[in-house]
């Protein structure tokens, strides 16, 4: 691994709130960690609800909550513009919207977000095109603002 | 009693309302933006909703998103605090008509009251008295004379289609009265088109005194004294207390009377701040304009009267009977409240948002501060720039600013700069100590002088 | 007055001790070891000076490296703080014969009244109330049972060459006082080599109530009510309050005036506090032994009298005569103190240092937090687990108990466990609000009970 | 990897905020690790002297203080044992008792520190010897425990 790789990798870590980064391949290991460790650590170390397991907001998993392993970092995020219920369908009987592998653009429909009743449709932002690489969300899960739903690539 | 209830702030007031709640067993779901999402109040409230990113219009100002959690969460109440949505009529009614209860008066007393001229209007009409002067646009130089001899010098000629200053001259005398009179009319004519001008008393040495009423839905209303607020800068408050120094105690019930006159005139209930000015000179009061919501000073009424009133706030929602009437209300002992802002005091008072380093608030008895800042808290730049209410309750004046130079010499924050120094400069200022300022003080006089 | 003050502790103390001298204009050194160079004392100190690594015995404990400090800092004063060198008499004399003042009592009083058995004779001398039994070893049956007879069942045999428990028994009538007293000669016997019993007043239900009192060094001795501090644990007092619940106002007096009577026959002054014993069943107390400096839990009775205890001290070490009589001290409402620490109540206790994340402390009107903690600071295992001491002051014990239960509410500590969890389930706990409890409480029955 | 790489990495931690960053490789492990960043510049920024100038302790060097550039970190520290005033000569008059490149062991005396009118003999620790590479304080000044008296390499 030289300098160059490792200068991508801090500024993607920059980008993306990322506080810890490792990194093991056959040959090498790599591991960096961003200063402020501290407070991030014990935000993630409290439980996604505090209390309330029957709020429906409880399940809402944290927006900052790091990308798990595995997910490629250059993947954009679509993301729910308000707080309320992510449905992967349009009913209950139908086929989902999208699932990994589809292609989306702004203008494709990827799911609802049903917030006072109202059925909003949410599709990519614009600028984001590419394929469905991943769904962060489940048929029925409450979301709120800057959940991420879906990883396009 | 409500079950949950949603608190549509952040920041301090958004803790202050999570810990009465934890009180109250009511359980609490706080809103909050992608920036406040590491703050005291998510962490604290049982349940958190992002509801969008930094920017205040696109979260708290945010009111689709704002329904959307409350209903995600299944609130049967929400908190509005102070600023964001808290008078926005249309927000209140939009809450009600989800079924939810808002904490806070009528949309329709909101707007009767919220609205300066509606509410002097109505104020007129229910006998508190206003800033006196002539009833509409003098006819003559002799009407201007008569009004004037009425309501005694100085006097201020204004142009009603001015505004902002513009088109005002303040008269002493009958001569510069009627010379003044020509050239502002002149002048407004030229101006604005319209020579029209109206004669008002001028308050040449004013105090801001309020009083702090709350009232429920069964029609009663109790005013709980009084908080003088005259140290300000630009309009800001800086320092508030209660009683004010300057006013007799007849005075101050009759400030108290008017201003749940205005209350019950308008069918207000819950909490309010009825905001006078006081004449020094003429040693009377007119009423200003009224804030329908909790105000960022209450803690100084609840030290001196031992209520919670943002409790008594949720009560009267909930539908309760106020649990004291007006003869119950007593303060005692003297309660000051300074805002510890993250400003450049020396500087403009410029604001100096970024990340708190060590942080050691001061404690004891008759001291309580009420903030969301901790050490390594960054205050972010998309809000205010408060980081606490410092508030100190003593026997009297002497004994409350004492409690105050101690709190402050103890106070301990690392990292951007605050008001600290203003504060202790302003207690060792001899005309505040003398309560000899008035609200032009700090503007026009305080940094001039050489620091003792 | 002082100019300037050196603080030979850390922690809460030092900073309780930073925090009253600040009010008196009076500068502060703090002396302290390398792994203390980031704590709140270090930093709100005017002057701080190192001496020494984390060990207590190498920096804290290290006269000769304290003393250099106080030198080279050139103060006129040293306060010891609690713990540590507090109760050192020849550190006392060692301070005072390098023309310093020492903040305490004179090495003389504080050996006469420090060691347990002289403490002891002393008090007899003085007419208060030691434990009552046999003048020495009984010389025969008879002797025994009139001794018992005249101090009343149950009484305990003690083995004078025993300790620890071993060659103790309890009887509770003239049977088992004989058949006793004959099988603890003979294992005293056996086990000494020495058969010599006394016997004693068995306290079998007790609490522990001490008297906290200030002296001069004009020969005034005053005494500021009392604290009941016997929920304990292992010895450790993890709760105190004032007044005691359990005692009359009649015995209150009666011990406040025999503690003054201790003080003044030792001819004490500075800040002391005499602990009794206190026998449910007899309801009479007994002298225990007497601490020779400021306690831990000297904030109740700040709170109780609104005094300030520090400053008393330092006052008194100045030459100045007790700005009080004993007309004058009227203790009001009810106080408590809990001490919040880094510790696994679940886990026995154990203690658990490292960094503390978030951090809020409570704030409002009748709450104290006396802490030298702050997010971000990382509690040392050199020293106590203390992180903070939380004082609440009501009108009666339910107002008391109600604020307690509020400010652990609003307590926010991420990082370390802490024994809040352990103050909650007490403050819900039956026996504790009915004071049902003794010393042996907390170790014997509270944890065989399930929470409520 | 060389040091010109190294030192591209730690430019690298500082300038992107990190406090740990760790390599592995087959031929090479290298973890590099930040002072607890937060804590440390919060106490760099408070002034040396908190108040009253007049202090004599005022002056006292923090001697947490990191190593100023230069000073090669395999130096060894003599340190003062007790606070006090340093003096680097036996008498007004007289020269001083070492200075830079004087060979030094653990019998040499190095200075005095003059606490409560006795004046210590400080000599280096068992262990530390070597020559004086700095003189760390000033004749007179001020010490606490801790403080760097001279770096001898």
């Amino acid at each position: 691994m030289d300098i160059k790789t490792l200068k991508e990798i801090t500024k993607l870590m920059k980008d993306n709130d990322l506080v810890e980064v490792e990194i093991e391949s056959d040959q090498l290991k790599v591991r960096l960690k961003k200063a402020c460790a501290a407070v991030t650590q014990v935000v993630a170390a409290l439980p996604a609800a505090p209390a309330a397991v029957a709020a429906p907001a409880a399940a809402a998993a944290p927006a900052a909550a790091p990308a798990p392993a595995g997910d490629d970092p250059s993947w954009k995020k679509v993301i729910s513009p308000i707080p309320g219920t992510a449905y992967l369908k349009p009913n209950p009987d139908a086929q989902n919207f999208v699932g990994v592998g589809t292609q989306v653009d702004e203008n494709k429909v990827v799911c609802l977000v049903e917030a006072m009743k109202v059925f909003n449709e949410i599709k990519p932002e614009a600028g984001i095109r590419g394929q469905i690489k991943k769904v962060c969300v489940t048929d029925g899960q409450p979301v709120e603002y800057g959940t991420v739903l879906f990883l396009v690539g | 009693m409500f079950k949950r209830l949603l608190i549509a702030n952040r920041g301090e007031i958004a803790l202050r309302i999570i810990k009465t709640c934890r009180r109250m067993g009511i359980e609490t779901c706080v809103v909050h933006s992608t920036v406040d999402r590491d703050s005291l109040p998510v962490k604290m409230a049982d349940v958190s909703i992002c509801i969008g990113p930094g920017p205040a219009k696109q979260s708290y100002l945010n009111i689709n998103n704002i329904i959307a959690a409350a209903e995600l969460a299944d609130v049967d109440a929400i908190h509005p605090g102070f600023g964001f949505l808290s008078e926005n009529s249309h927000f209140a009614q939009v809450v009600r008509d989800c079924k939810i209860a808002f904490v806070g008066p009528t949309s329709a007393a909101m707007e009767a009251l919220g609205n300066k001229a509606k509410a002097k209007t109505l104020a007129h009409a229910a006998g508190v008295p206003t800033v006196p002067g002539s009833t509409g646009p003098v006819a003559s130089p002799e009407d201007a004379l008569k009004v004037a001899h009425e309501i005694g010098y100085p006097v201020l000629i204004k142009a009603t289609a001015g505004g902002g200053g513009r088109g005002m001259r303040v008269a002493h005398n009958d001569a510069s009265l009627v010379s003044g009179l020509m050239q502002a009319q002149r002048e407004a004519e030229a101006a604005f088109g319209n020579a029209d001008c109206i004669i008002e008393a001028f308050v040449q040495r004013a105090r801001h005194i309020e009083i702090q009423i709350i009232g429920d839905t069964h029609g009663n209303v109790v005013a709980l004294g009084d908080r003088d607020c005259s140290t300000q800068r630009r309009h800001q408050k800086l320092v508030e207390e209660s009683p004010s120094p300057v006013i007799t105690p007849a005075i101050r019930t009759s400030m108290m009377e008017a201003a749940v006159k205005l209350a019950k005139a308008a069918k207000y209930h819950n909490a309010g701040t009825v905001e006078f000015i006081y004449d020094l000179e003429r040693q009377a009061y007119y009423f200003l304009e009224m804030n329908t919501r909790i105000q960022v000073e209450h803690p100084v009424t609840e030290m001196c009267t031992d209520t919670d009133l943002i409790r008594l706030q949720i009560e009267v929602e909930a539908g309760a009977k106020l649990p004291f009437s007006q003869a119950d209300i007593k303060p005692y002992g003297h309660a000051i409240e300074i805002r510890v802002n993250a400003e450049d005091w020396q500087n403009n008072f410029s604001p100096c948002p970024g990340k708190i380093g060590v942080y050691a608030a001061p404690s004891g008895k008759g001291i309580r501060v009420d903030s969301h800042c901790y050490a390594g808290y960054a205050i972010p730049p998309n809000y205010d720039s408060m980081i606490a209410k410092l508030i100190v309750h003593g026997k009297d004046r002497a004994d409350a600013i004492r409690l105050l130079e101690q709190a402050l010499a103890e106070y301990l924050i690392e990292g951007p700069k605050t008001t600290i120094g203003f504060h202790q400069r302003l207690l060792k200022d001899p005309k505040f100590l003398a309560n000899q300022i008035t609200t032009k003080y700090i503007d026009e006089e305080f940094f001039k002088l050489k620091p003792a």
